[in-house]
């Protein structure tokens, strides 16, 4: 590691990133604000005319929304991974990247957390699915995956905020240091009072410890919950036991896949070269992989599992994925998810930066096209062939989807100019 | 007057006040109190059922309308009326729309140009009258042209025919049966259709006659046949050129090559005189006035091979009650008149013996006449001799030949004159329309057979500013001669109906609803000089060349008057699961050699007559047959038989190219075959392989008293959808439209799934929520809207119903149906909602409960009484209306309950039983 | 219920609601000031005798102003809790469970003096005490919660035959927003006995010693928070109190509150900001705030326990006679009055004359063209009094007044005597 | 709040201080009023179009429930008498007085009395009065004493709440189905 930059230079590197918003970045978040602002307008069009200005019907009841759903929260499992996980593991890269991810999981769940309210019917009864006592004496149906998800999001969401708090406190005194006026008030009272004496140094050390292990199994659970809102079902494609593994390793394939999307553009804007060395960025290629080719595995048992066990509705339906009306998409998913990826054999293309930028970006839309195919292909061809029908997403979802977009990007340029985007105490100490 | 003015006055007290407002469920706000408390029936929240008939096609089957807070919300068959026996067809259920219609007339309209202006009842027959008396000084004719009628409706009209002048022409109907008419005239000299006792027929044949979908009477067809078959093993072997759903419910059908049945039924009658029991009961003459003909040539003539033609014949001698009807599609082409001719000889040495032919109780098609009439009719419009013509309840218009111009000649009329209820091509080109009060809102009787008088009785005040036919005809008598029979037509009906029946008939006539009157029995027989003669005139005819299309009645909209009810338009075919559009079907291996697949457009021309329409592909349709349900003649039938009268409507020689156009068609059915899946488990049950033995690791559901379950027969099952229509109308479910089931969304409770094998034989299932004891829908809904009661029953509770929509994901069935809109009901439509139902919003998901309402009804007269629901209180909607009893529902708990005791039978089986879900709903197996 | 309650029950129940519009805020400075001192003695515990920075002793030093009215408060408390008991719902709560809930809350309340009185002698606090500190703090603030939850039944007639079967009814959203009110009244209470119990005098051109200056920041902070808070909790008590209680008055009073609650933060900003010193308006104030709301709860009662609202409530086990107004509520629908004076004559003016007369037709016939009919056998008539059915049908039917038999047979003595042969 | 003497600058704030504390009282004092308009604290009270006092019909002239009320035992809604039950006594007994001519305007007139709804349930509910009769329910366990109101007014909540506890203590049937429709 090139430990030659001293501490103040870290500091100032990293601070400058925070200083006035150029018009580069202003159109950035005026484009994402826009694109929010066009899926916040679709999703009132559609409470008020009914879910039927939305492309799903019959048989298909679920679509991109909640395609959308299970993408974001995946995304989600990047932040957890690098800044809980990694940090047990004592890896030396994780500094580069452990602020960033998780401030993207606190994002990524943010907009995942829209979805369940969007894809109700009646969205205007959605405190039903809360178990608040009630003078209607009704509780809520613990059986149901979907109650299962509103605990677990949450859960997750609330220990990544805690998580992502406690690591920016040093950050914060730091930063309140180094700015005067009213935003070095601000900071100052954000990082509660942190003078960087012994004792608190101490307590910060124990509780980050603490988190980090209370936060890993999180990697694991949450993604195997909302697998569960398909694998409790009895639809086939769904009802297989191998979802809870595939769906983590998926989530964490796309978390980290959209980490290098943002960090590598972020680490040449706001030039911080030396600080995010490319030996780092070759590590989270080398997770790339590895989750890559469990997905890849994932989809051979998959295919395999249905035609061993000649389970008549399994094989037309892993019949109707590969050729069917969706085969397109499910093969661009295959293409994107398991076969390119293992370039990252070759040495010189995982330290390639423009390489591992455009197949992060792929990684992330196959990952996309596999949730739509399972989500979809499922629904469209299941039980009674007298109900096989085929869906197609309406102008409104893919407003909405692309508004969800717009929320992601808008909070992430703006945790770009507000807070440090690495973590300079973590530096220091590298 | 109201109901029970009229009563008393015929000296029967009994019945209700008609008050029409009260307690109205819409505004719950307000309690309207009533000025004088009804003796009974009609109560704020109870139910009153009230007889009468129904009129949407000339079988007029006998219906009870249940009344709630005065207004009509459901029909159901009356269960002891001689010609329905308690069922209703799928066009009988909807017959509440056209009571409720958006568009319906509500005034006289008068033509201003090419518009219409509403003008007063007064204006209108003041206009009519003088009409009538200046045509009759300018040497005009006035005519009377009206649709099937009987009864005192009949009567009256011949009154006013002789009273004021006006030819009573002969009845129009597009399905009128001229050839078999003049084919019984020529045989027996009794130009009636005779009643068919299919019940007693141990062996029936039934050759293009489609007795499930538009021939005479198709409720009472339907219900003989399941009877016959039920208890006298009766063989059914259907003849047919093309692909119809009587067909494809018949044990054995024989497609021929269309044209070809004159010398079929011929070579038949031919080998049947050779046996010396037939031979005796025709006379020497026509034995030997008989045309030879061969096996071989009957053979590629009729194109079916020879063992099927000899095991036919030695069928029809084995049997002892054989039964051959020929009619319908075999008898409308240019050949018909022979086809009938034959078919009716054949009919009388077979089935005369042992009396299947009632004439006594012969249909009532008495004064219908034929298509030539009609062209008659159009010679003296073309040459200005009508004065006042009135077409009543009939639309000759839409039904004659493009190329008679008929809509054009009407103008030349001096005054001419449509009564409906509804718009129709007739009425768009008459000069004025009066709107005629609809059959809930009138008193009236039919006769559907001789001797059967069945009543028609108002269940509701009229809507709209309508009258009854009679009170018009009255009026203008009035006008015309200053002296009427009576002052209104009820005054009418009860001097008629007092001289008709004795005081006890009259009040059975009014509380059951019918009367038959005994008639006189009298024998037929064979006038052997016509017959002859005929036999003689007999030409050897050719089959018509291939390709060929067929024009079929369709089960949804009879003769197309009933497609204008939006609620028949949602309920698919039940063979190509089409809804709201029109297509002509073929056949795939037809279809690849077009290189067309489903929605693309086919033209079909012939020398002047020209169709083009989307294609859908039909497995089990022969190959050179083009299938052309009625409605999709946008312009007329391409011609008539000069001979007997009769629409052509079987045309060879047709000349089909694609268009390129490509049409959205609304398919239901999303595939046509069964995939092996086992839904209706053929003898060949999937590849043999049987999962072990059920275990389930759930605990066993404890039922106390009741474990509500349905048993649906799938060998009486015809397809007839009346099943869907009743639970249509029922449960208020919405009618959504084209463009929503393009997308998917139908939202019927239950619908009928055809599925075809590789040789094209068609076998049909209700498919409905099946109540599962572990009903994949609840564990995953969060908010316990799906929920199990201790009944059995999966009850969706509406108002908690938060829409994640996971219930209908994880149905193994797909029965479970979204709102995705607010569905709006046009005025004055929402009057037919079920009160004991909840009305459903935008989101809310909704599917069969096995009419929860009609449960929660006999358990509250059950709780009065202190005792458990007797097996058969509760039918629900779909159970009642079946003409074959196919769906039969009951307690599976009580072991002597008709649907336990079928339960037991070999044939059970549960679709899907292996994902175990264990449903409540038990299949039995056809073969 | 003794008569002399019955009669004098109106001055009985303004009594009850001076009681405790004079017990709670007594009862509130006593929970308040405990909490705050047994909080800075565990800080100080926890920090250790040395170091204990000085403006922990001068919170302990304002938190326990006196001690010696505390024996009053108990007494008070006792005697409102047993006046309620009286006055409302007798059987609402099986006397067992009330005098638990007496002995519960006098336990927690000794409990809460003893420690008091350790802290008076400056004695050092140790383990135990500081839990029987808590001990007692806890069981006196749940049983103004149960309190609070009673409070808040009492409003709900239509739960209480349910209550000996569901007793979760017994806990409802209002009855927690009540015990809010309550713990906010405290904080202002005792944020005020901070800001303002200050040894000396405020404000003083010398900058008062550190120890108060926390004390004081304490205090201004508890009561602001309670105050800004108060309308949320009124607003939240709007929307949840049950809809018999509500009304235009209730809601008067809330706003009132409000206001008085605004008048009370402007006054604490300026007493921060040195410009007035006026500690005995501003416990007024609070004072003020606590009537009414105690004020709330009394209408609240009023308008719920109408006699029309109490009827054909307990069903299996009827209800001995309630305490209100002197009547009884008849048990079950059909009025069946105590039969009163056995007199024909009088039960006929009062019952049978509003449709009858002798002579001539009013709504029934003339008793003179009916009555001889049943001369013969005197019973059918007591009978046909009893069930009258419907026999003339150009008369409307006549109503079953469900006269008892007696009755029946004093009318129709009463008829014979006075219709003509 | 530092309490050191006022600076120049902190008026500004203070004055900002109280713009802000007297809006927020303001704005809950209004939430307040609104939580009673929406709780219907403020709706005049319902105006039957006529007066009918059930004083004197049920209590004085001790009249059961079920006289004008006659739907009450045979089926699902109790109903509302009609005018003929009325007018077959108040033809003839006290027709001077003005709510009486108001009844027989209505008779003249030959229009039905429309009386306001007070025991309103929503159009998804099916409750039958005749199952809660047979259960020995008397009508004053839901419409409290009604013969000791002068002018009707709704005792209960009529939630789903309170049916549900009556059915929990007293054993009655509680599958959703039975109340929703």
């Amino acid at each position: 590691m090139n430990n030659d930059i001293s501490a103040p230079q870290v500091e100032t590197d990293v601070l400058t990133a925070m200083r006035r918003p150029g018009p580069a970045w202003l159109t950035g978040l005026g484009l994402a604000g826009l694109l929010f602002a066009g899926g916040l307008a679709l999703w009132a069009y559609q409470i008020m005319h009914g879910m039927g200005v939305a492309g799903i019907t019959h048989p298909v009841g679920w679509g991109v929304y909640i395609t959308d759903f299970v993408f974001w929260v995946g995304i989600a499992h990047s932040g957890t991974l690098i800044s809980a996980v990694l940090f047990i593991f004592r890896a030396r890269f994780r500094t580069s990247f452990n602020r960033a991810a998780e401030a993207m999981t606190i994002f990524a769940l943010m907009v995942a957390g829209l979805f369940p309210l969007i894809h109700l019917g009646r969205v205007w009864r959605f405190y039903y699915l809360f178990p608040y006592p009630n003078q209607r004496q009704l509780w809520v149906n613990f059986r149901s995956p979907l109650i299962w998800d509103v605990f677990a999001v949450s859960t997750y969401f609330l220990v990544s905020l805690v998580f992502f708090y406690v690591g920016l406190m040093p950050d914060l005194a730091i930063a309140a240091r180094h700015r005067s006026g009213r935003a070095g008030k601000l900071y100052r009272i954000l990082s509660l009072g942190w003078t960087g004496n012994l004792r608190q140094w101490r307590h910060y050390g124990r509780l980050y410890m603490f988190l980090a292990a209370f936060a890993t199994p999180l990697v694991a659970s949450v993604h195997s919950i909302v697998s569960w809102d398909f694998a409790v079902s009895i639809i086939p494609g769904w009802h297989t036991t191998i979802f809870a593994p595939y769906f983590v390793a998926g989530a964490i394939f796309s978390g980290t896949a959209m980490v290098l999307t943002l960090v590598i553009p972020m680490r040449r804007v706001l030039n911080l070269q030396e600080h995010i060395p490319i030996d780092h960025i070759e590590a989270i290629a080398k997770i790339l992989l590895l989750t890559s080719l469990i997905v890849g595995f994932s989809y051979v048992i998959e295919h395999g599992m249905a035609f061993y066990g000649e389970n008549l509705f399994e094989m037309e339906q892993f019949r109707f994925r590969a050729l069917g009306h969706y085969s397109l998409l499910f093969w661009i998913m295959i293409m994107c998810n398991a076969v390119l990826p293992l370039l990252l054999f070759i040495r010189r293309l995982r330290r390639s930066l423009a390489f591992l930028f455009v197949l992060s970006l792929l990684v992330n839309v196959g990952m996309w096209l596999e949730r739509f195919v399972i989500v979809v292909c499922s629904l469209a061809r299941d039980f009674d062939p007298y109900n096989w029908g085929n869906y197609l997403p309406s102008p409104v979802e893919c407003g909405i989807t692309l508004g969800s977009f717009g929320l992601f990007f808008a909070a992430f340029l703006v945790f770009v100019k507000t807070l440090p985007v690495l973590s300079i105490t973590e530096l220091k100490e590298r | 007057m109201d109901r029970r003015k009229f009563l008393q006055l015929m000296g029967l007290v009994s019945g209700t006040t008609l008050l029409s407002s009260c307690g109205s469920e819409r505004n719950q706000k307000e309690l309207i109190s009533y000025l004088v408390p009804p003796e009974d029936g009609v109560r704020p929240g109870t139910a009153a059922w009230r007889v009468s008939t129904c009129s949407e096609c000339p079988a007029h089957c006998g219906i009870t309308v249940r009344l709630r807070e005065g207004r009509a919300v459901k029909l159901e068959g009356n269960p002891d009326h001689p010609v329905s026996q308690g069922a209703l067809c799928m066009r009988g259920q909807a017959a509440l729309w056209r009571l409720y219609h958006p568009q319906r007339l509500r005034t006289p309209l008068l033509r201003t140009g090419n518009g219409y202006r509403p003008i007063g009842w007064d204006e209108a027959m003041k206009r009519i009258a003088e009409a009538m008396t200046a045509s009759a000084e300018k040497s005009r004719t006035n005519m009377l042209l009206t649709g099937s009628t009987s009864g005192s409706l009949a009567a009256l009209q011949e009154r006013f025919a002789d009273t004021c002048r006006i030819d009573r022409l002969p009845e129009f109907e597009f399905f009128n049966h001229a050839a078999l008419r003049q084919a019984y005239q020529l045989l027996y000299g009794r130009p009636r259709l005779p009643r068919f006792g299919i019940e007693d027929a141990d062996l029936l044949v039934t050759v293009g006659a489609d007795l499930l979908e538009t021939f005479i009477s198709p409720v009472g067809y339907a219900h003989q046949l399941s009877v016959a078959r039920r208890e006298k093993g009766l063989q059914w072997s259907h003849i047919e050129p093309h692909l119809s759903l009587t067909g494809a419910n018949a044990d054995r059908r024989l497609t021929i090559r269309p044209g070809s049945e004159a010398t079929l039924l011929l070579w038949l009658l031919q080998t049947l005189a050779k046996r010396r029991r037939y031979a005796r009961r025709l006379p020497q003459q026509i034995l030997d006035a008989l045309p030879k003909i061969s096996l071989a040539r009957a053979m590629d003539n009729s194109g079916l091979p020879g063992s099927s033609l000899t095991e036919l014949a030695r069928s029809l001698e084995k049997a002892r009650h054989p039964l051959l009807i020929t009619g319908g599609v075999a008898t409308a082409q240019l050949a018909g008149g022979q086809v009938a001719l034959l078919g009716c000889l054949l009919q009388w040495v077979l089935t005369v013996p042992w009396q299947g032919l009632d004439f006594d109780r012969a249909e009532n098609f008495g004064r219908a006449g034929d298509l030539r009439d009609l062209q008659q009719l159009n010679l003296s419009l073309q040459n200005d001799e009508v004065g006042v013509l009135i077409i009543s309840r009939t639309d000759p218009v839409r039904h004659s030949p493009q190329k008679w111009r008929l809509d054009e000649n009407l103008r030349r009329a001096r005054l001419s004159i449509a009564m409906t209820d509804l718009h129709t091509a007739t009425s768009r080109t008459t000069d004025l329309i009066l709107p005629l009060t609809q059959n809930f809102e009138r008193w009236d009787d039919v006769e559907p057979r001789i001797g059967i008088h069945s009543l028609i009785q108002p269940a509701m005040a009229p809507l709209h500013n309508t009258r009854s036919e009679g009170d018009i005809l009255l009026e203008l008598q009035q006008r015309l001669t200053g002296r009427s029979e009576a002052a209104t037509y009820e005054k009418y009906l009860q001097q008629r109906w007092k001289k008709l029946f004795s005081a006890s008939q009259l009040r059975a006539f009014i509380n059951k609803g019918f009367v038959t009157k005994g008639s006189p029995r009298t024998t037929i027989s064979l006038r052997t000089k016509p017959t002859v003669a005929a036999l003689r005139r007999i030409a050897p005819s050719e089959p018509l060349p291939a390709p060929a299309t067929v024009i079929t009645g369709s089960i949804r909209s009879f003769d197309g008057r009933s497609a204008v009810l939006p609620l028949l338009g949602e309920i698919p075919d039940p063979l190509t699961t089409v809804t709201h559009g029109n297509w002509v079907t073929l056949s795939p291996r037809l279809a690849s050699q077009y290189g067309v697949k489903d929605g693309e457009e086919l033209r079909l021309t012939k020398t002047d007559f020209a169709v083009a329409q989307p294609a859908r592909l039909q497995p089990g349709l022969p190959d050179g047959i083009f299938g052309l349900p009625i409605d999709s003649l946008t312009s007329g039938p391409p011609g008539i038989d000069p001979a007997t009268g009769e629409a052509l409507r079987v045309i060879g020689g047709i000349k089909a190219h694609p268009t390129g156009k490509h049409f959205a068609l609304p398919i239901l059915s999303g595939s046509p075959s069964q995939k092996g899946r086992g839904i209706i488990p053929k003898p060949i049950h999937r590849k043999g392989k049987h999962h072990a033995e059920h275990r389930s690791l759930y605990p066993e559901p404890a039922y106390r008293q009741y474990r509500w379950a349905m048993a649906i027969d799938l060998k009486r099952c015809i397809g007839c959808a009346a099943c869907v229509a009743s639970c249509y109308v029922e449960n208020s479910v919405p009618v959504v439209g084209r463009e929503e089931h393009l997308k998917g969304r139908e939202m019927s409770w239950l619908r009928i799934e055809p599925f075809y094998d590789d040789q094209g034989r068609a076998s049909f299932i209700p498919m409905l929520c099946q109540h599962c004891d572990y009903a994949p829908c609840e564990p995953v809904c969060p908010v316990y809207a799906a929920y199990h009661n201790p009944e059995g029953l999966n009850v969706q509770v509406y108002n908690r119903c938060v829409g994640t929509r996971y219930c209908s994901n994880n149905c193994p069935y797909k029965v479970r149906r979204f709102n995705w809109w607010q569905h709006k009901w046009a005025p004055p439509l929402e009057k037919m909602h079920n009160p004991d139902l909840a009305p459903r919003s935008k989101g809310m998901m909704e599917k069969c409960t096995f009419c929860i309402q009609r449960i929660r009804t006999a358990h509250e007269t059950a709780g009065k009484e202190d005792r458990l629901i007797r097996d058969g209180e509760v039918i629900p909607a779909c159970a009642q209306s079946c003409p074959t009893d196919a769906i039969t529902f009951g307690n599976l708990l009580d072991p002597q309950s008709a649907v336990a005791r079928l339960i037991k039978t070999p044939r059970t089986y549960r679709v899907f039983e292996g994902l175990g879900t264990e449903p409540a709903v038990y299949y039995l197996r056809p073969d | 219920m003794l008569p002399e309650i019955q009669t004098h029950l109106e001055q009985l129940k303004w009594l009850l609601i001076i009681l405790i519009a004079l017990v709670c805020p007594l009862l509130a400075l006593m929970l308040g000031g405990t909490t705050v001192s047994l909080a800075s003695a565990s800080l100080k515990h926890r920090t250790g005798e040395k170091e204990t920075p000085p403006w922990i002793d001068g919170l302990l030093r304002r938190a326990n102003p006196s001690v010696e009215h505390d024996t009053l408060v108990v007494l008070t408390i006792i005697a409102s809790l047993l006046l309620f008991k009286i006055i409302y719902r007798p059987q609402l709560f099986s006397n067992a469970a009330w005098i638990v809930l007496i002995l519960l809350l006098t336990a927690g309340l000794g409990l809460m003096v003893c420690c008091r009185y350790r802290l008076v002698d400056q004695r050092p606090l140790d383990r135990t005490a500081l839990a029987i500190g808590g001990a007692g703090v806890t069981i006196v603030a749940a049983c103004c919660l149960a309190l609070a939850c009673t409070e808040s039944i009492l409003l709900t007639p239509e739960f209480w035959p349910h209550l000996s079967h569901l007793p979760y009814l017994f806990l409802s959203w209002h009855g927690f927003t009540r015990f809010a009110e309550f713990l906010l009244l405290t904080c202002a209470i005792t944020g005020n006995a901070l800001l303002f119990s200050t040894t000396s005098p405020y404000p003083t051109s010398i900058p008062p010693p550190a120890a108060d200056c926390v004390a004081r920041r304490i205090g201004a902070g508890l009561s602001l928070g309670a105050l800004l808070l108060w309308p949320l909790a009124l607003g939240l008590e709007m929307a949840l109190i049950p809809s018999l209680a509500g009304g235009r008055l209730l809601t008067a009073l809330a706003v009132a509150s409000i206001l008085l609650a605004a008048f009370c933060t402007f006054l604490l900003g300026m007493t921060l900001y040195g410009k007035i010193h006026a500690p005995k308006t501003f416990f007024a104030m609070i004072i003020l705030l606590f009537w009414c709301w105690a004020f709330m709860g009394h209408v609240a009662r009023e308008r719920t326990l109408t006699p029309v609202a109490l009827a054909g409530l307990a069903v299996e086990t009827p209800t001995p006679a309630l305490a209100t107004e002197g009547e009884s509520i008849p048990p079950e629908v059909s009025p069946s009055k105590a039969a009163k004076v056995l007199n024909g004559k009088e039960l006929f003016e009062q019952k049978c004359s509003v449709c009858h007369r002798f002579d001539q037709r009013v709504v029934g016939p003339p008793l003179n063209s009916v009555v001889p009919g049943y001369r013969s056998d005197p019973e059918t008539l007591t009978a046909f009094l009893m069930q009258p059915v419907k026999r003339n049908p150009n008369y409307p039917a006549m109503p079953n007044l469900g006269l008892t038999a007696d009755q029946a047979e004093a009318i129709a003595d009463y008829l014979f005597q006075n219709a003509e042969p | 709040m530092s309490d050191k003497a006022p600076k120049r600058p902190g008026t500004r704030l203070r004055k900002l201080f109280c713009l802000a504390v007297f809006s927020y009282f303001a704005l809950l004092v209004l939430a307040t009023l609104s939580a009673s308009l929406v709780r219907g604290f403020f709706a005049p009270p319902t105006t039957q179009p006529i007066a009918f006092p059930h004083t004197t019909h049920a209590d004085k002239l001790n009249l059961a429930c079920d006289f004008c009320h006659s739907g009450v035992k045979q089926e699902a809604s109790a109903g509302v008498p009609a005018l003929s039950v009325c007018l077959s006594c108040h033809r003839a007994i006290a027709t001077d007085r003005p709510e009486i001519e108001k009844l027989l305007g209505y008779e003249r007139r030959g229009e039905p009395v429309r009386w306001q709804r007070l025991h309103n349930l929503p159009d998804f509910i099916h409750f039958t009065h005749q199952r809660h009769i047979q259960a020995e329910q008397p009508c004053a366990a839901c419409h409290g004493a009604v013969e000791r109101m002068l002018e009707v007014q709704r005792v209960r909540s009529l939630k789903m709440g309170w049916c549900i506890s009556c059915h929990r203590s007293r054993g009655a049937p509680r599958d959703c189905a039975t109340c929703h429709k």
